[in-house]
């Protein structure tokens, strides 16, 4: 199993070397000069941008600058972001843990609310519960969920006042630890909210259908032959195999939710890696948008290596052969 | 152990990693604390002002500020001015943690590297400037305790404060302001970086004097010794220490202000603590500040509202929330705080449509500039009357006048179109103008829409490109890809400092400064000599004859003047004692 | 007419998550030659690598060693008009009606396509032609041609298939298990009509079947497959009387009959096919031979021949004959 | 009530195209000239929908930005499956070192989440509507390519297939006539739910911002209306429900297309 | 022995469809006695799945119900019980196998956990781990301590439909259903269950009802046999009787149409015509269209069938048993 993760991460490292080689392409091909926003809003001479420009490295041809990169990335360096001074490790290490924390959040909610909701609709199949559950989960995956998310504030943090609005807990908060943690459970609630919809909306019409096509199977015929309970069939038989589709969506999904949550995190002022990301766009600080790129598509990469290990795990069938 | 219990050992096992990732990265080291300092000094000592400032002693607040007056040798008195809208003059109290709002994490807490509004908001209670402008431009002594200025206006001796500490505790001295520009300042600073060429030197004969020696007077030399042009760095931190701008002190600064760095949540929250060991005894009142960043304007609005923010500077503010805010009984609004700004539109006069000045004009007489303050700002700005707005009374003259020289007069403007070569083919078109500008600002935004409808009138098809910033720079600045492009400039406190750059020759392709493509050595002349005139009254003659010429050229057309409005929640005391609303926060306090 | 000699076909198989790749061999050294008119039955259980040596007979898939030839002339030499002609001589019937059918086009076109293709028809032509053919076995063209086949059964299904492989004009018809997928009544039907049409067209059949019924009834002579291996070979009723390989006894003996009143024979077989993936030493039935000896694991049995052609690969094949 | 809920996603498809393609004639105002009437509620002053900050009539707008988030959706989603077809068959079909790479290259687009990758482009190049489509496109076909992929190599295996080659069908022939007619039901399925997520991206992308300011577009429009939502809430619900709505037509659309499409689905009850 | 333990009665089985509802079982009586193996025959279509189905009340599809009949299994009446009780008949009175071994079994379980789940679901009394062993090694089953820790993919099919039959033996059932319990498997191992089914009868005691399309298979193993066609039982008798005589044109047809080793060199018979669609079943003898014999009275009445020892549907008894009515037909 080691070598295989080994062999697995080996493999994805082409992938890897790809989006730096591909980041680094189009900054190139891109208009707009980082330098300009360096040099501040007022006029600058020559001699001056010239020299910010070979400070940061900006003043090389791309294919040396993407050399340099990689060696210093091979050494595990990622980089300086001239737009925060300072490195860009230091940066994304600091951004990861609210990501992280919305994430987890907004996926707990929409496996629970998702998987629940698939499962009540594929077992009253064709009734009404099934009915709304199923338009539930296509307004759910219709709506945009930034839109979402400022209704979310208008109704719930101005007009009830019942949540906070924005951030990640308190600015006046000196809690840490556990009470930090427990003072961030309010905040966490709108924005998890507004990033989870859709995904209990597509995990719930994974659910359904995988169930449905579960309990279409013979073996759950030759469960019920056998006396089972229904609860017993559906928990030992239907669930166990329905949740093997399931899994690979959720884990495959998990790359999304870190870019969905960009949008989340500007709407509401969320201190993560996606709004992150987006500044570094526009402040066109290269190395962090390659630094998070790279974070991403790392994200996705072992996010399917623990889906397909989730899978051997749950599937006797992928892990051994006759 | 059979493959699959190694296989769930290392799925909990990586679970359980994540978690423990997600429960310790967002907790916050502790943050400033009420903890008393062991020996607080008595609140009621130090705001008594002993003297009053004799430099300032006839501003009048309807009164041009008069920078320029400073010949006279000056004596500052040592302590700071009551602030000018101290409520109901209760007694200063100790204690409180103020939160103010701002819109993203500063590019750096090194003043000197920057002119970013949200490293001023921040560095500005970490660092002091020589002096801070008070409410009517006028300077007062900061880390100077006086000034004397040679007769010529060439040289400035600041002598400074005795018994100033950095936040380590190191002195500070006259060598720290020296360096402070000789390797910051000049070399690195966006805007103080221009005085460079004016400069002979500066010296620094004994550990509390500094003298600058200018080549040639400058009229607006004391409005750059604030903070925010003018920061003073610790020189023991910076020198022998490598590249300056990637210095660790700039994202953990060590300054002589009232606040001292506690920690910066990147993306969420910047702590200050108070500074006990300040220099004016008693200050600052407040406990510590935590700067809040919300990146959404409307969410900033929110915040006030709720009660989550304390303040938020008219600049972080959607202008469609401030009347709901003005309205608001918690608030205070303060209106027309801040140096004067004006939003305007370059015409490119390389493109043939655009070059000759009638054409121009026309363009003027086509805008509907009523119809850009109230949509496009919600009301909060005055359409302007001429090329430096309105901001500066002192220069206004009654012969520019927009409102009267380029009303709104589409049928007119058509004549003047027609007249100027620029004709309508079959369908009624004159062609195609690009319309450029930055699509993070809201009131561009809006303005282009009006702008492109006023000018189909007129027959042009604009062809609207909202660009990010740096495309923009790209294309308006460096390329000269545009038509026409909407652009804000501020005054930083002088129309020498931030205005002239609009309309002078401007040798190179830099950016935001003129690229209209417009030159007249008779109007660089005018403003050469307006900013070293001695006195206002030559400097305002001056600006009135640029004025005239350049109302009528009208490379770019001032669209209106932005009137700043600051919202501070009721639970504080004592904001807005200098001109910049970010300055003078050891005299904000909050009420028991 | 078309001779196969000494082939052998592999596969990759990709096995589980956390391992590599493996070899299946699923022909092994199999030498066959059909000659025109006849019929030759391949009987074997599953995965005795029937199916795979049909394919390779038919040009479909490349064998990994050995050598195919066609009237004399080698599969990888057949040029143009000889390469056309050997397509349209050479044609198939599978046993997933409903795979070997393309469900997206209705039955008219599935038979025109052999018309167009092989034959050069006009479309016209084609029509015509097609309709004759779903006639010749019987169905009736004006409701069948338009069709889908979703629209049909199992039987009718098996008759397009018939007549698709008729439109070639075939001399040479590979029958893959063509009526295992029917039932009783229906594959009596389908069986008669293929022996209808060879006795028309004088066709050759290679008959693919598991089941010896079928075998003994259509073929004269029968080849019997055991893991990828041919282990007997003869006249049908030679081998079915009396076989010289345990495998083919066992099978004879397996084989329900209907018939009550008959004594149930004594069965000796254990155990299951092994894995074609790691196939036994030796001799490959070893492991559920009841004649089997040391001899058997470890040396592969000779093959031997008897009289009519009748041969076997067995140590102790003499023994099984006498029963 | 599935046939009920297909039809009216099916309606709302209809009056978004026709509201698209008759735009003119159908919008009571020109959704690009404004006036002092700004910020009216619905109902006032023969707005129906109400005004937005510019005094434009928001349900002219509306009518008008039916064009461009259907001009995005279906050309994005049509380029996409097109591109992915095209990669798919020759992936499928040639196997080897062309798959490889073609696989690869799919494998690198879907690694980085379309709305990053967008984001940066959009950002570096600009925005415009036909940049918007291209960037959609390119961003989309991995799915169907992989989805065309893989069906090829399962009915490259099909016994029809093989039947085909027993006609003496050529190669491409078998392709044409008998593998991509089976393959494409899903790759339909699949076009017409990458509609929906096209206009969601547009929206999203001009929600940023990086819209085409010369176009009305629903997503544009949520963007504009972001400052004023405490004051003019017409200006962000309406697009915001026009937005939920095709993109709930075009997802309906498409499980409705997957139930007619497989006949594995289809269902006796 | 001779007690009759299941006795069926004009059940009536029926499933929706865009039309309506379909009659896949019409009107089927017949019985099982203790210990002894039934045959049920009859081509694809012809009912005789829905038909075991039905004494489960279990259906692969929702859309299926018995719509009437008796289901009288020992003292109870089946299409009477609550769903709980016939829940608790299920796997511990009458088990159920199936056709295909590889898609009845949990891909996911392990087979030891598969056999052991009846007697769970049923509060086994006894040590249920032993007991599964047991059974493991009652099917012949090799290495019973290394199988039960199997999953299905890693045993041969033959294996996995011992195990299937290991895990409906658990609770010795007194009747057990096999549903076409060989014809996914190979000739050589289809000998091997047979052989296996017939033992566990003679130890437990446990009637078998069989059904198959398979004649070699109902001779080999049946006691008796009911003949289905189109949704109806047209004959019914001994399977020596029905072999040695059969009455109903259809059985004639259909026992001539066998290919066996045996058979082989007679010459190939085909019943003509095919089977009715049940959309559009003839209004009399379903029989009647393919029939040689059929008159004006069998197209039009839908033929009688006594429930006795062994009946016949068909109006023709007399004179499809006088003479080969089949060879009438070849000739003609």
């Amino acid at each position: 199993m080691w070598f295989y993760i080994l062999k697995r991460v080996a493999q994805a490292l082409p992938l890897l070397l790809a989006v730096v080689v591909v980041n680094f392409v189009l900054i190139q091909l891109a208009p707009g000069d980082p330098v300009t926003l360096l040099v501040g809003d007022f006029p600058a001479p020559e001699e001056y941008v010239k020299q910010v420009r070979a400070e940061y490295g900006l003043d090389r041809p791309v294919a040396e600058r993407l050399v340099l990169y990689l060696g210093q990335l091979a050494r595990g360096n990622l980089g300086y972001s001239f737009a925060n001074r300072m490195s860009v490790a230091e940066l994304i290490g600091k951004r990861i843990g609210p990501t992280l924390q919305l994430m987890f959040t907004a996926l707990v909610i929409a496996i629970v609310i998702g998987v629940t909701l698939g499962v009540v609709a594929a077992r009253g199949r064709g009734k009404l519960a099934d009915w709304i559950a199923q338009i539930g989960a296509l307004v759910g995956y219709s709506v945009p969920d930034f839109w979402l998310g400022q209704v979310l504030i208008i109704l719930f943090a101005v007009t009830l006042a019942l949540l906070p609005s924005q951030g990640m807990r308190s600015a006046r908060s000196v809690a840490t630890g556990l009470d930090a943690f427990l003072e961030t459970l309010p905040y966490l609630i709108l924005p998890a909210t507004a990033l989870s919809v859709r995904f209990i909306a597509l995990f719930s019409r994974i659910t359904r259908s995988a169930m449905l096509e579960v309990l279409n199977a013979d073996f759950v015929l030759a469960a019920r032959a056998k006396g089972l309970s229904e609860g017993r069939v559906l928990l030992a038989h239907v669930l166990r195999n329905a949740s093997l589709p399931i899994v690979t969506v959720i884990g495959y999904n998990l790359g999304l939710l870190i870019a969905g949550s960009a949008l989340i995190e500007t709407v509401f002022s969320w201190p993560g890696v996606g709004r992150l990301m987006f500044d570094s766009i526009t402040k066109r600080d290269y190395p962090v948008m390659t630094g998070i790129l790279l974070f991403v598509s790392l994200t996705v990469v072992i996010a399917n290596l623990l889906t397909d290990l989730a899978y051997a795990a749950l599937d006797p069938r992928v892990r051994y052969t006759r | 152990m059979s493959r699959f219990n190694r296989l769930v050992l290392f799925l909990v096992l990586a679970s359980v990693l994540m978690l423990i990732a997600v429960a310790c990265a967002p907790a916050p080291t502790p943050a400033p604390t009420a903890a008393p300092p062991t020996a607080a000094p008595k609140p009621t000592d130090a705001p008594k002002p002993t003297t009053a400032p004799v430099a300032t002693a006839a501003p009048k607040p309807t009164d041009a500020p008069k920078p320029t007056e400073a010949p006279k040798p000056t004596v500052a008195p040592t302590a700071a001015p009551k602030p000018t809208d101290a409520p109901k003059a209760a007694e200063p109290t100790r204690g409180g943690i103020a939160v103010i709002a701002i819109d993203s994490d500063p590019e750096t807490l090194n003043l000197g590297l920057t002119t970013g509004y949200s490293s001023g908001d921040v560095a500005s209670k970490i660092f002091n400037g020589l002096v801070w402008l008070d409410g009517n431009y006028q300077p007062q002594p900061q880390l100077a305790e006086s000034w004397t200025v040679s007769a010529d206006g060439k040289v400035y001796t600041f002598k400074l404060r005795s018994g100033v500490t950095w936040h380590d505790g190191k002195p500070f001295t006259s060598a720290d302001v020296k360096y402070s520009y000789d390797e910051i300042l000049l070399k690195l600073h966006p805007r103080t970086r221009t005085l460079a060429p004016r400069l002979d030197s500066v010296a620094a004969p004994d550990a509390q004097t500094v003298v600058f020696t200018l080549k040639d007077a400058y009229a607006p030399f004391m409005i750059q010794q604030t903070v925010f042009d003018a920061p003073i760095l610790p020189k023991h931190v910076y020198d022998g220490q490598g590249d300056v701008t990637k210095n660790p002190a700039n994202v953990k600064p060590i300054g002589t202000g009232p606040f001292k760095f506690v920690e910066w949540n990147k993306g969420a929250t910047i702590k200050l603590a108070r500074y006990d060991n300040y220099f004016e005894k008693g200050k600052p009142y407040l406990d510590g500040i935590v700067f809040q960043i919300i990146p959404q304007g409307a969410n900033r609005s929110t915040a006030l509202e709720t009660g989550e923010v304390d303040f938020v500077v008219d600049f972080y503010l959607p202008k469609t929330d401030v009347k709901r805010l003005e309205a608001n009984a918690k608030l205070t609004a303060k209106r027309g705080q801040g140096a004067p700004a004006i939003d305007f539109m370059m015409m490119n006069t390389r493109t043939k449509a655009l070059s000759t000045a009638e054409a121009r004009q026309a363009v003027a007489q086509a805008i509907d500039r009523k119809r850009v303050v109230d949509q496009s700002m919600n009301g909060i700005a005055r359409a302007a009357r001429g090329p430096f707005g309105d901001g500066f009374k002192w220069l206004l003259t009654p012969d520019v006048d927009y409102a009267k020289m380029y009303p709104l007069d589409v049928a007119k403007a058509k004549a003047a179109l027609d007249k100027a070569g620029v004709t309508a083919g079959t369908d009624g078109m004159r062609g195609k103008l690009r319309l450029v500008y930055d699509s993070a600002r809201p009131q561009f935004v809006a303005a282009a829409q009006i702008i492109k409808e006023n000018l189909k009138d007129l027959g042009f098809d604009v062809d609207l490109q909202a660009l990010e910033r740096s495309v923009l720079i790209q294309k308006v600045f460096l390329d000269w890809e545009y038509d026409l492009t909407l652009q804000s400039f501020v005054s930083s406190g002088d129309p020498s400092i931030g205005y002239h750059r609009l309309y002078i020759t401007t040798p190179t392709k830099a950016q935001f400064t003129n690229q209209t493509g417009y030159t007249n050595p008779k109007v660089d002349e005018l403003l050469a000599k307006a900013a070293t005139a001695p006195d206002v009254k030559a400097r305002a003659a001056a600006y009135a004859e640029a004025q005239v010429i350049l109302a009528k050229d009208l490379p770019s057309l001032v669209l209106f003047d932005e009137e700043g409005v600051d919202f501070a929640s009721k639970k504080l005391s004592g904001v807005w004692a200098g001109i910049d609303s970010r300055d003078r926060w050891d005299l904000v306090w909050m009420p028991k | 007419m078309l001779q196969g000699t000494n082939l052998i076909k592999d596969f990759r198989v990709r096995l589980g998550l956390f391992r590599g790749n493996a070899n299946l061999r699923a022909v092994d050294n199999v030498s066959i030659a059909i000659q025109p008119g006849e019929t030759v039955a391949l009987v074997g259980e599953s995965g005795s690598g029937k199916s795979t040596l049909g394919r390779m007979l038919l040009g479909l898939i490349p064998q990994t060693s050995g050598a195919l030839s066609y009237r004399g002339t080698d599969f990888s030499q057949l040029q143009g008009d000889a390469q056309r002609q050997f397509r349209a001589d050479v044609q198939a019937v599978f046993q997933d009606t409903s795979a070997s059918l393309n469900p997206r086009r209705r039955i008219g076109d599935n038979v025109e396509s052999p018309l167009i293709f092989n034959r050069r028809l006009s479309a016209q032509q084609a029509r015509s032609e097609s309709a004759q053919l779903l006639e010749r076995v019987g169905l009736d063209p004006k409701t069948f041609a338009s069709r889908f086949p979703h629209q049909l059964s199992g039987g009718q299904r098996q008759r397009v298939g018939l007549a698709r492989a008729l439109a070639s004009q075939p001399k040479f018809i590979v029958a893959d298990e063509p009526v295992s997928a029917l039932d009783v009544s229906v594959r009596a039907q389908i069986l008669k009509l293929m022996q209808e049409l060879q006795a028309q067209d004088q066709l050759a059949y290679l008959f693919i079947t598991h089941d010896l019924g079928v075998a003994r009834l259509i073929a004269k002579r029968v080849m019997v497959m055991y893991l990828g291996a041919v282990v007997e070979e003869g006249n049908a009723a030679d081998v079915f009387a009396r076989p010289a390989h345990p495998y083919t006894h066992a099978l004879t003996l397996a084989a329900p009959v209907p018939d009550p009143a008959r004594a149930r024979p004594a069965r000796h077989l254990m155990g299951d096919i092994p894995s074609p993936l790691a196939p036994p030493t030796g001799c490959r039935f070893h492991p559920r031979c009841p004649y089997a000896q040391a001899i058997c694991k470890t040396e592969v049995p000779p093959v031997r021949e008897f009289e009519n052609g009748h041969r076997s690969a067995c140590h102790f094949a003499e023994q099984v004959r006498a029963g | 009530m599935a046939n009920l809920r297909t039809g009216i996603a099916f309606s709302l498809i209809a009056l978004c195209v026709v509201a698209a393609v008759f735009a003119p004639f159908l919008a009571p105002f020109d959704p690009f000239r404004g006036g002092a009437d700004a910020l009216l509620p619905p109902g006032s002053k023969s707005f129906i929908l109400g005004s937005d900050h510019l005094g434009r009539d928001v349900l002219s707008e509306l009518i008008f930005g039916a064009r461009v988030s259907l001009a995005v959706g279906i050309s994005a989603a049509l380029s996409a499956s097109v591109l992915g077809l095209v990669v798919g068959s020759l992936a499928g079909f040639f196997g080897g070192w062309v798959d490889g790479v073609l696989m690869r290259t799919s494998e690198f687009f879907q690694t980085l989440p379309r709305f990053v990758l967008a984001l940066v482009i959009v950002a570096f190049f600009g925005s415009g509507i036909f940049k918007l489509i291209i960037v959609l496109a390119v961003l989309s076909w991995p799915p169907i390519a992989r989805l065309v992929r893989a069906q090829i190599l399962s009915l490259r295996e099909a016994t029809f297939v093989e039947a085909a080659r027993l006609s003496g069908m050529g190669s491409l022939r078998i392709i044409a006539r008998e593998i991509l007619p089976n393959a494409l039901a899903p790759v339909i399925v699949t076009g017409s739910l990458d509609i929906a997520s096209a206009i969601l991206l547009e929206a999203s992308l001009s929600f940023f911002g990086l819209g085409d300011a010369n176009l009305i577009s629903w997503g544009g429009m949520l963007n504009v209306a972001q400052p004023y939502l405490r004051q003019a809430w017409w200006m962000a619900v309406f697009p915001g429900i026009a937005i939920s709505l095709v993109v709930l037509s075009f997802n309906v659309l498409g499980d409705a297309l997957n139930d007619a499409l497989n006949p594995r689905l289809q269902e006796t009850a | 022995m001779n007690e009759i333990i299941l006795e069926v009665r004009q059940l009536v089985t029926e499933i929706h469809q865009r039309r309506g509802w379909l009659r896949v079982v019409d009107d089927v009586s017949f019985n099982v006695r203790r210990g002894e193996i039934v045959g049920l025959v009859g081509e694809s279509g012809c009912g005789k799945s829905m038909t075991a189905f039905s004494l489960m009340q279990l259906f692969p599809t929702p859309a299926a119900r018995v719509t009437s009949g008796q289901i009288q299994f020992e003292d109870r009446d089946l299409a009477k019980l609550t769903a709980d009780e016939m829940r608790r008949v299920r796997g511990a009175q009458i088990a159920m196998i199936f056709q295909d071994p590889a898609t009845f079994l949990d891909p996911l379980m392990t087979l030891g956990n598969q056999i052991a789940e009846p007697l769970r679901a049923h509060n086994f009394a006894g040590n249920a781990t032993a007991r599964t062993r047991e059974l493991v090694a009652q099917m012949g089953l090799p290495d019973p301590e290394l199988m039960v820790r199997r999953y299905p993919h890693q045993v041969s099919g033959g294996q996995k439909q011992r195990a299937l039959i290991a895990s409906a033996m658990a609770c010795a059932p007194k009747l057990l259903i096999a549903d076409e319990p060989t014809t996914a498997l190979d000739v050589t191992v289809q000998a091997q269950i047979l052989d296996l089914m017939r033992d566990l009868r003679d130890q437990t005691g446990a009637a078998i009802l069989l059904i198959t399309h398979d004649l070699g298979v109902i001779a080999e193993m049946c006691d008796r046999v009911y003949v289905m066609y189109a949704g109806k039982i047209v004959e019914h008798n001994t399977t020596r009787e029905l072999f040695r005589a059969p009455r109903h044109p259809y059985t004639q047809g259909l026992l001539r149409s066998t290919v066996s080793l045996e058979s082989a060199s007679a010459e190939l018979f085909a019943i003509p015509g095919t089977v009715p669609n049940l959309n559009e079943l003839p209004t009399g003898c379903r029989f009647a269209p393919r029939c040689p014999i059929a008159n004006a009275q069998c197209k039009q009445e839908p033929p009688f069938v006594a429930n006795d020892a062994s009946a016949v549907a068909c109006w023709n008894v007399e004179r499809a048993a006088a003479s080969d009515i089949w060879k009438l037909e070849i000739g003609s």
